[in-house]
């Protein structure tokens, strides 16, 4: 019979009319700021830097190798090397990001610098909600608005979380073993490389940075 | 007697015809045109015949208009510069201005002799059905002829009109030409 | 309105004329000399007033129906369940800047929506909306409906053409041609009903469909070639008014906005205005058509005062058209023209034939085989047509040949 | 000044500018708005002499204006056809360019 097909349409859409105001369960739209979709676990928005422990500036784990700067496809990671050394996460004396800034309004969340950080420094956050008023300085996300605790990386990504976790302590171990293996070579490699740092170091301050670096790295090993 | 709203229909009608004629742009000149034939309508209405304004409006306004407005769009060539008028505008001019005042030098004149009739003919009220009954009666023949002359000139612009290009009949002439 | 409190008689009567006999007390108080001019305004004014709130409340309904028939809710932000959203929509439309290209015709390019506007609002004029409620009773009042609505073709090619850009243009062109291979089906769709009431004046056709057999109306809609002609006028009032499967001119996906893409701000709402009110006006010319203008379905129902049916029958075509744009995808252009003049014209024009021979057939006893005979004249033809519209031929291979 | 005078005037007037535009323009689509234009004025005619004229009830000069109108918009398209295949043969519509008769 000719027009069949539009009165099947027509009855479709006339159920789905209908029916929405007899059964509440057709209709699948989520009220977006009262209610939200769960987060799926999988699901990335931008970068955040992460740290160890308490405090934020001496447990990040990042030890500005700069890598993803250069990986970063629409280059919107600033890295500036620190001048002094702190001990990253497995413990040995690394530089640090004195000033590590993402512009979010460029980052375009690929991911491609959580793959090549080799230090497992900086992970996807999934946090959408970011309105500024500013559309400049409102969207480049400094070193400190970047840190986020490892127990809030467990808390968005945990799979994944613990797996990094995992990684680390294993890591740690080994450089715990290696160092309590070699305790005598490293303390005669020790006493000629202090002397060495203090003879070629020109700034003022490397005397308290180098004797600070030698005693944790004694006190993680134990 | 020379109430307003004859005046103003008249001028809006004289006016919107006289802008078609001198615009530089020839879709601008449509438009004038067709408040001009609106002012027409809208005389024909003042006198009495109101299914001939309307039918004005709808086949003037709402056709021939649309017609002449896709008639310079598919002619209007933007190189050439859009010069107004022919090198012989002025004998143009002169030869209408004569028309013109030989027609009103005829109508005065006739009309010289009948003072102004104070005497105002009731409007005759002509509604549709008198119109389709004489129609139908007395022109019957005039309306077939309208009929199958509107159903010629339908068909002949569309021949007349249509591209070489897509007429399959044609191509082949070309082709073995 | 004092008249109106004392004489107290609250009857359906009066309930029936109470915008009547308003005017008539206002223009009792309304000095001589000026009663023509204030009988006019007093008029045109709720007119007016009325048809754009009906414009405000279809948007909110359009678009709370086409979310519901697609399983989500529509606005609901604005006001409770968003019934304050053509406000919002209004205000934005105000506030918004209005920009007028640089290489625009600049009069040509501001005379376009008013020409459109004022055009939706003339047809107005000779529609019945309650009982002796019509603003103008024209002895040619369809005839005038459909001259005025002629004019709006021109006012979309003002439009197109003074915006001066590539797709308002196109826009323009495709709406145009759209609009013209359509109207020829809707006058052709309109003739019966002129023919089998005698009379081009809407309020003779009401009249002519007045009265009721047992409890059934004698609608134009209750005969075979009144169902046909009522389904031909309803598809060429989609197409005339550029809705639903025939909003190719605005086909938001392909050339973005049609003919009024170059407008902004207020102009821009001028044209959905404009846009709307012609399909208010075509569908209440249908309803006075077809649908017995303001007569009650029911011979008990009369007792509800006539302007209520006919706003109710206009809210049921309204729900119609958005029921059809929720439903039906938009037609390409080829087959858009094809449909036009390859089925709804050829139908239009054997619907006249068979209002013809509803006529001259007896009526009475033999009614059943009148609507027999006329319903078989109008089927037969109808399956055949659109058998052949089913593109049987298969398509060719693709050849691009460049610009030659 | 009698009413039929005047509308005869105005008939006239919009004759004279029909003419003056058929004869001076140098577009072909605006000569034919020209010869629109007389038409118009003669139906004015046909109006103003049936309304003011002797027996109205006749409706001969509304009759006629009604056919004049149909002719006119049948002249009206195949003008245009006609403008259109010179166009396509001539590559303009200026009026001075189509001299040559050349097929």
């Amino acid at each position: 019979m000719i027009g069949n097909g539009i009165l099947k349409g027509l009855t479709e859409t006339a159920r789905n009319f209908f029916g929405s105001y007899v059964s509440k369960d057709r209709l699948t739209t989520v009220q977006y700021p009262e209610q939200k979709i769960p987060q799926i676990e999988a699901s990335r928005n931008f970068p955040f830097l992460v740290y160890d422990g308490a405090d934020w500036d001496a447990g990040m784990r990042c030890v500005a190798c700069q890598i993803c700067e250069k990986e970063c496809p629409p280059k919107c990671i600033f890295i500036e090397k620190s001048k002094d050394k702190k001990p990253d996460a497995v413990g040995k004396a690394q530089f640090y990001p004195a000033r590590f800034d993402i512009d979010i309004s460029v980052c375009m969340s690929c991911q491609i610098c959580v793959e090549v950080c080799p230090f497992d420094a900086i992970k996807m956050d999934v946090e959408f909600d970011l309105p500024t008023d500013n559309r400049f300085s409102g969207l480049l996300l400094d070193r400190h608005k970047l840190a986020k605790s490892n127990d809030y990386y467990h808390q968005i990504h945990p799979t994944e979380a613990s797996a990094v976790d995992a990684a680390l302590a294993e890591e740690r171990a080994k450089t715990a073993a290696k160092a309590a293996a070699a305790p005598p070579v490293a303390a005669a490699a020790a006493k000629p490389a202090a002397p060495a740092t203090a003879a070629t170091a020109t700034s003022a301050a490397p005397q308290p940075a180098a004797a600070s670096t030698p005693k944790p790295a004694e006190g993680d090993a134990k | 007697m020379m109430t307003a709203t004859f005046l103003i229909l008249a001028a809006i009608a004289v006016a919107g015809s006289a802008t078609a004629m001198s615009l530089r742009n020839a879709v601008h000149c449509v438009l004038a045109l067709t408040a001009g034939f609106l002012g027409l309508a809208g005389l024909y209405l003042y006198l009495g015949a109101q299914f001939v304004g309307l039918t004005q409006v709808m086949v003037y306004v709402g056709a021939v208009a649309i017609l002449a407005v896709f008639a310079i769009m598919m002619t209007h060539h933007p190189g050439e510069p859009e010069e107004r008028f022919s090198r012989l505008w002025l004998s143009g001019f002169i030869i209408a201005a004569a028309v013109f005042l030989t027609l009103a030098r005829a109508i005065t004149l006739a009309f010289v002799a009948s003072p102004a009739s104070t005497t105002q003919a009731a409007a005759p009220s002509v509604t549709a059905q008198q119109i389709g009954d004489t129609l139908l009666s007395r022109y019957v023949l005039p309306l077939e002829i309208i009929g199958l002359l509107l159903t010629a000139a339908l068909i002949g612009a569309v021949i007349i009109a249509m591209d070489p290009k897509d007429d399959p009949s044609h191509t082949e002439e070309e082709a073995t030409q | 309105m004092i008249a109106l409190m004392n004489s107290g008689a609250f009857s359906a009567e009066n309930l029936d004329q109470i915008f009547v006999l308003a005017k008539h007390a206002l223009l009792a108080r309304t000095p001589g000399m000026l009663q023509p001019l204030a009988s006019a305004i007093i008029s045109i004014v709720p007119l007016m007033i009325v048809f754009p709130l009906l414009f405000a409340i279809t948007t909110i309904l359009e678009r709370k129906g086409l979310g519901r028939m697609q399983n989500r809710y529509g606005p609901n932000r604005v006001g409770p369940f968003g019934l304050l959203q053509p406000a919002a929509d209004g205000i934005k439309a105000l506030i918004k800047e209005d920009v007028v290209p640089a290489a625009a015709d600049q009069l040509v390019h501001f005379f376009a929506p008013v020409v459109f506007v004022a055009a939706a609002f003339l047809g107005y004029s000779v529609l019945p909306i309650g009982r002796n409620m019509v603003l103008v009773n024209l002895n040619a009042g369809v005839l005038f409906f459909f001259a005025v609505g002629s004019v709006v073709e021109l006012s979309v090619f003002m439009a197109g053409w003074s915006s001066r850009s590539k797709y308002s243009l196109l826009g323009a062109m495709r709406a145009i041609a759209q609009m013209i291979s359509y109207e020829v089906p809707l006058v052709l769709a309109a003739v019966p009903a002129i023919m089998a009431a005698g009379s081009l004046s809407t309020v003779d056709i009401v009249e002519a469909q007045a009265g009721y057999t047992g409890i059934f109306p004698h609608w134009f809609l209750f005969t075979p070639w009144g169902i046909v002609g009522f389904g031909l006028f309803l598809i060429a009032a989609t197409a005339e008014s550029n809705r639903s499967p025939f909003d190719l001119p605005e086909g938001e996906s392909e050339i973005i906005a049609g003919y009024f893409i170059e407008y902004s701000g207020f102009k821009f709402a001028l044209f959905f205005l404009a846009e709307y009110l012609g399909m208010f006006a075509t569908s209440a010319l249908g309803i006075t058509l077809f649908l017995g203008g303001w007569s009650a379905p029911l011979s008990f129902l009369s007792f509800i005062p006539s302007w209520i049916w006919f706003f109710t029958k206009l809210l049921a075509l309204i729900f119609f058209f958005i029921w059809i744009r929720g439903t039906l995808p938009r037609l390409r252009m080829d087959q858009l023209m094809g449909f036009a003049w390859k089925f709804i014209l050829p139908m239009a024009l054997l619907n006249v034939f068979v209002t013809g021979l509803w006529r001259f057939l007896p009526a009475g006893p033999l009614n059943s085989i009148r609507w027999a005979v006329c319903a078989a004249v109008l089927a037969a033809p109808c399956i055949v047509l659109s058998q052949s519209l089913k593109q049987k031929k298969k398509l060719l291979l693709r050849t691009y040949h460049f610009a030659e | 000044m009698n009413p039929l005078e005047a509308c005869l005037l105005v008939s006239a007037l919009l004759f004279a500018v029909g003419l003056a535009g058929a004869l001076t323009r140098r577009n072909a689509i605006l000569v034919l708005i020209g010869i629109e234009l007389m038409l118009n004025a003669a139906n004015l005619n046909f109006i103003a002499f049936w309304r003011y004229g002797p027996h109205p009830e006749a409706l001969t000069g509304v009759l006629f204006t009604i056919f004049s109108i149909a002719v006119a918009a049948a002249e009206a398209a195949v003008g245009l056809a006609l403008i259109l295949v010179a166009y396509r043969h001539f590559r303009t519509t200026n009026l001075d360019r189509m001299n040559h008769l050349k097929g």
